[in-house]
């Protein structure tokens, strides 16, 4: 039969590794949770301090008026996404700070030929 | 004729042994398995057909199997043997994970810190059956419900029992959808099953970006040893977050992933060879593995009652059961036993947010063995 | 010139190798092409055990029975492969029992994004 | 001064040798005839560039051949010297082939075995002109006209002439258009060029994911000196057929397997320096190379012949040619070749099943060989 | 009691230096840079992750960091130490770099000569500041504005400079739209910065498929240390050019740089630990390449001048600024602030000359410093 | 303050290695510069000695009368390349001379796939 042998346990401080450990993996989630409550709080601070120096955002606020607008566009990016996802999943997210692909170095080296393609020197 | 008998004795008739002949039924059982009830596909063919592969009987003198210094698969899991590959596919989840599941539920982290008992408990557990600590160490990071990080823990504490370790780790991560129901069912009443969640917050990009660096440094300075693992998580994150580095992220969650996935995967089936895996200590951590699945569902549904006397908006307690991490199975699964008592009750959504906090919590768990058991 | 050394060839055993070896390479295929020609067959007896434990799969004969169906969904298939392949060949095959892209762990846990999206936290 | 003198010593101008220059030469035809003449060009153009690379002369003292410990190109051909990049491009084959014809078509599967005859016949002429038996072994495998398996068989085998064998497998490879159709006409009579042959049966999804399994498990009891390559085949197509696993077929049919052939070409293309290329051996194994590829041409016709002795639906001896392996440029050459004496005979489906079969005959070939001769 | 301290003793909160508070902070600016103001993102957001990675304080007796042998981090390092990374970087650009701006602009080609200039005046105010030629060498590459040589030559001159001199080189490289407008606008008139070139002529298909081939064997002549570097970057070129390896050059600048880019970049960022990073060493290795930039711009910009001495058709000197490499950031101010004068002047194409040409400058000038420098 | 050593610089032989390292680099670009100028006229010799051994090639003349379609060739490409990068940049070039996609190796293993689907087996 199977030998339970709780010598083993105390010798190897197994209690110990366990209380100790269930302890620190609390604590680690327990400060992402923290975190991630203060964290919307902290940037609205940030945001109030920055706009203080700053003029009115107005066209901010407009937007944020505006939820259904957001929630459309949200809703067409969702289609467009699954719909690039359903093709491979190999497509870039469309972002909202759409840049073209000229913008990062390695599609900007590639772009120079569609550049130099627009010359008449192919 | 001294040819011919050097041939014959090269072919794999003469030398397979019952404990291969078992093996190679487990493989085609595994691939089986993962192409016709779907099982984590992805993980079970590789493993599967690399247990072919590590069953074929060896011939002296040539270098083939994973433990054969030269050897071609020798050098494919050099990246099982020292950990390298569980990173990598840590980066490419971390690229295709959306962490606002959490950011908007961040109570519910705490379902995936209680369910990682399971991990501590099948320690003592292991312990009690004789295992010397690193061992039980690696075998408790079963009940972590996560595959690569069981792979590398055990790569860093008990390299000898890594192929049964992984192979356990996946079959019950496989088998989530039937092991877990049961007691989630046991655990709770049908009226805490019909409970109805709010609807979670609004979660900025802003928010999503500075999450993975703010979260990398919680879990770098209280847990060290789970550095390597959630730094690749969290830096995939942000690759995919930023929106700046999305061909990055893209590679990350596509080749990279897909490369070191099937590497991973044939060359930790191929490392089963009857001789290293059909040992009874094998049988026991299988063993242990099942238990501590079972603990660790219970674990986070108990928590999630416990949290529930203190909380004015109840936790449906099913949704405890999804800090197990196998992502998104075991959130899949809340969400079916869910509808099953209410169809309209989404709770998928709700158990992203442990589901995924059971990941970190995991990786932190193994950072504290690792700290606490290395030699 | 080139100088024949048949002394090496009987030292090296350059025949057995050669008889031995070819008599491996056959045996080899000729197992598989055993196996192959045998495969259907076992596959039918297989089907009728596990038939005759089950009530009788009709809508299965049903398709059978209507052979021009497969083919014009296996030329719809054909085109939508072949044109999938023109688009450089990255993407997935349509499968037969296609899983929607959330199947696997890895694109599942990529969706929870298209999930969470769907929800108005955008 | 000194550092002028020092700069000028290390300028390759002084040290280009006369076998330097030839080997520029070739590098810039097997380039010219990869764009131009559309040869192979996935490999010529690597190795061609390579060869440039590794015939500029060398300064004492830096890294920078793959022959220098420590550099850049010696640890990418490290993934050629040790073997691992063959099986790695076999996985990417096994992920984009399509057995169907070989299923459907057993018995054709036999002339895929006859065409190596190439091997052990170039084997014993090799022996003849003096090689030792390991050469004469790696040089025999070029007769299996499969580049991956003779890089493979040469690492394991004779390493010293790993680049000479490699470049002629390819380069044989690439001439098959050449090469093979006047033997064909040779051989064969205008009657037997114009058999039709019938349609196979019907192949079902179960089968296609069934045979790898049990193809690599008859391959590998009986000759487990080819598990490593004709394993990762298998494996590739496993991943390919069972459908749940498209994510990972795609990547290793696609990414994977061009970034290995990059590194492999280009670092075999460096190995070739004049003064290790360039030697009477080399000039032998080309002779030898080509000689070996007629005689597997004609043992596949004249085993299908052989085989219509016996056989009422009889076989057009064309398709045995395609039995060499050089998938799938062989059967193509039937297919054109049974064109020309009848345009309404369509053969590239049945030469598939020789083609394919080739290729495993041709691992079995080399795994024997590895058995028999490692030292 | 013993596991307790034992843990405490490897959380990082006691152990945590203000260096590493410093460098934390640091990485955190690279990665706000790279997404708030878009500076090279690709790069400043691994690289600023991989600073947070390599500053979580150690624990004793654990293989996290780069350093530490048997660590995965020292895995991935390997191939930032050993200098194979680099050149399969080039290897991606040469796949996605067009040469015709430099074919049909051939001497604009001799710009991107000059602005080397800032390699070697800045080798000479190293050694004026005390560090030994191989420091001094390696630091002077970071005028070369080029990163992954910079990481090439340190690798091989100056290993324990290199993660200063690489993020030196990357931050450059990211500010180069703040650093080169008032350089350019100092040393150019007015009048000068209006000129209109002419439009370049056509460039052929095979003109762009030859150019690699030659362009490799000079450059491999001249300065054989640069073989490695040109090579893979020129392999890349024609793996593109010659239209039949599409798939190879697809990879080589999608899935492979991206996966060498990630690690990279992590790996680098992790080797920043505040111990190796935050010396007296480092801020004068930033202040030299701070000058070393200005060098370099000024340089291309007075030879510009120069030959417009002897020249008909006049360049526009501020083209010559695109000489320092820092593709294609250089080439866009060059634009930018041409447009601010004339919006309908299209400098970009003529600047793109001297852009890629200077690439090859550079990647020249560092196998010259390390043919003289190397022990 | 920071001590300038300028006996460093000539122990090191800075000077010479500056003035043959400006060399070397020059010498490199000048050849490049000048192959690049030689190479269409090389072009031009190499085609004319090779038309000297061939019929009229007079198709070619035609083509190069005609630079407007040659250069609406060219837009419509451009269009198309620049469609495709949108599409995430990872398809294949279209190339002048488009080779089916059986046409290498590797493609063609795997459309044999295509061809035997086009067969009634599948
Ligand atoms: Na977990
Ligand atoms: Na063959
Ligand atoms: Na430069």
């Amino acid at each position: 039969m199977i030998n339970l042998n709780w010598q083993n346990v105390i010798d190897s401080n197994g209690i110990t590794i366990t209380l100790i450990g269930m302890l620190i993996v609390f604590s680690g989630l327990l400060l992402i949770s923290t975190f991630i409550i203060i964290l919307p709080h902290a940037l609205a601070v940030f945001d109030r301090v920055v706009a203080g120096r700053q003029p009115q955002p107005v066209s901010a606020k407009v937007t944020s008026n505006d939820p259904t607008e957001q929630e459309i566009m949200a809703a067409i990016s969702l289609v467009v996404h699954m719909e690039l996802e359903r093709c491979g999943g190999d497509f870039q997210r469309i972002t909202m700070k759409r840049r073209a692909p000229t913008g990062t170095f390695w599609n900007s080296t590639g772009t120079t030929r569609s550049l130099s393609n627009r010359s008449p020197h192919a | 004729m001294e040819t011919l008998h050097q041939f014959i004795a090269g072919t794999g008739f003469m030398a397979l042994t019952w404990g291969n002949a078992i093996m190679i039924v487990i493989g085609i059982v595994f691939i089986t398995l993962a192409i016709v009830k779907d099982y984590e596909p992805l993980l079970l063919v590789p493993i599967g057909f690399g247990i072919l592969v590590g069953n074929i009987p060896p011939v002296a003198g040539m270098a083939i199997s994973v433990y054969d210094e030269g050897s071609v698969l020798s050098y494919i899991y050099f990246g099982v043997s020292e950990g390298i590959f569980p990173p990598l596919i840590f980066l490419g989840i971390g690229a295709m994970t959306d962490f606002s599941a959490m950011l908007s539920n961040p109570k519910l982290v705490l379902l995936g810190a209680a369910a990682q008992v399971g991990i501590f408990l099948t320690l003592i557990g292991a312990l009690a059956l004789g295992f010397d600590p690193q061992e039980a160490g690696a075998i408790g990071i079963i009940g972590g419900a996560d595959g690569p990080t069981a792979i590398f823990l055990s790569a860093k504490l008990a390299p000898h029992l890594l192929g049964s370790i992984a192979i356990a780790a996946y079959s019950y991560m496989a088998l989530v959808p039937v092991i877990q129901p049961p007691i989630m069912k046991l655990l709770t009443t049908r009226k805490e099953r019909l409970i109805r969640m709010t609807a979670p917050r609004t979660v900025t990009k802003r928010e999503r970006i500075i999450f993975p660096i703010g979260a990398f440094l919680i879990c770098g300075m209280i847990a060290p040893g789970s550095m390597v693992l959630i730094g690749m998580l969290l830096f995939g994150n942000i690759l995919k977050e930023s929106l700046v580095t999305d061909r990055l992220a893209n590679t990350a969650r596509n080749a990279m992933i897909d490369i070191v996935t099937i590497l991973l995967g044939i060359s930790v089936g191929a490392s089963t060879s009857a001789d290293h895996f059909l040992t009874p200590q094998s049988i026991l951590i299988f063993a242990l593995g099942a238990i501590s699945f079972c603990i660790a569902t219970a674990g986070g549904i108990l928590f999630a009652k416990f949290m529930n006397l203190f909380l004015k908006d109840k936790i449906n307690p099913l949704v405890g059961a999804a800090g197990v991490s196998a992502v998104p199975d075991a959130a899949r699964v809340v969400h079916t036993v869910g509808q099953k008592e209410d169809p309209t009750n989404f709770l998928l959504m709700h158990a992203m947010a442990p589901n995924v906090a059971g990941v970190i919590g995991s990786a932190i768990g193994a950072g504290i063995l690792w700290t606490v058991l290395v030699k």
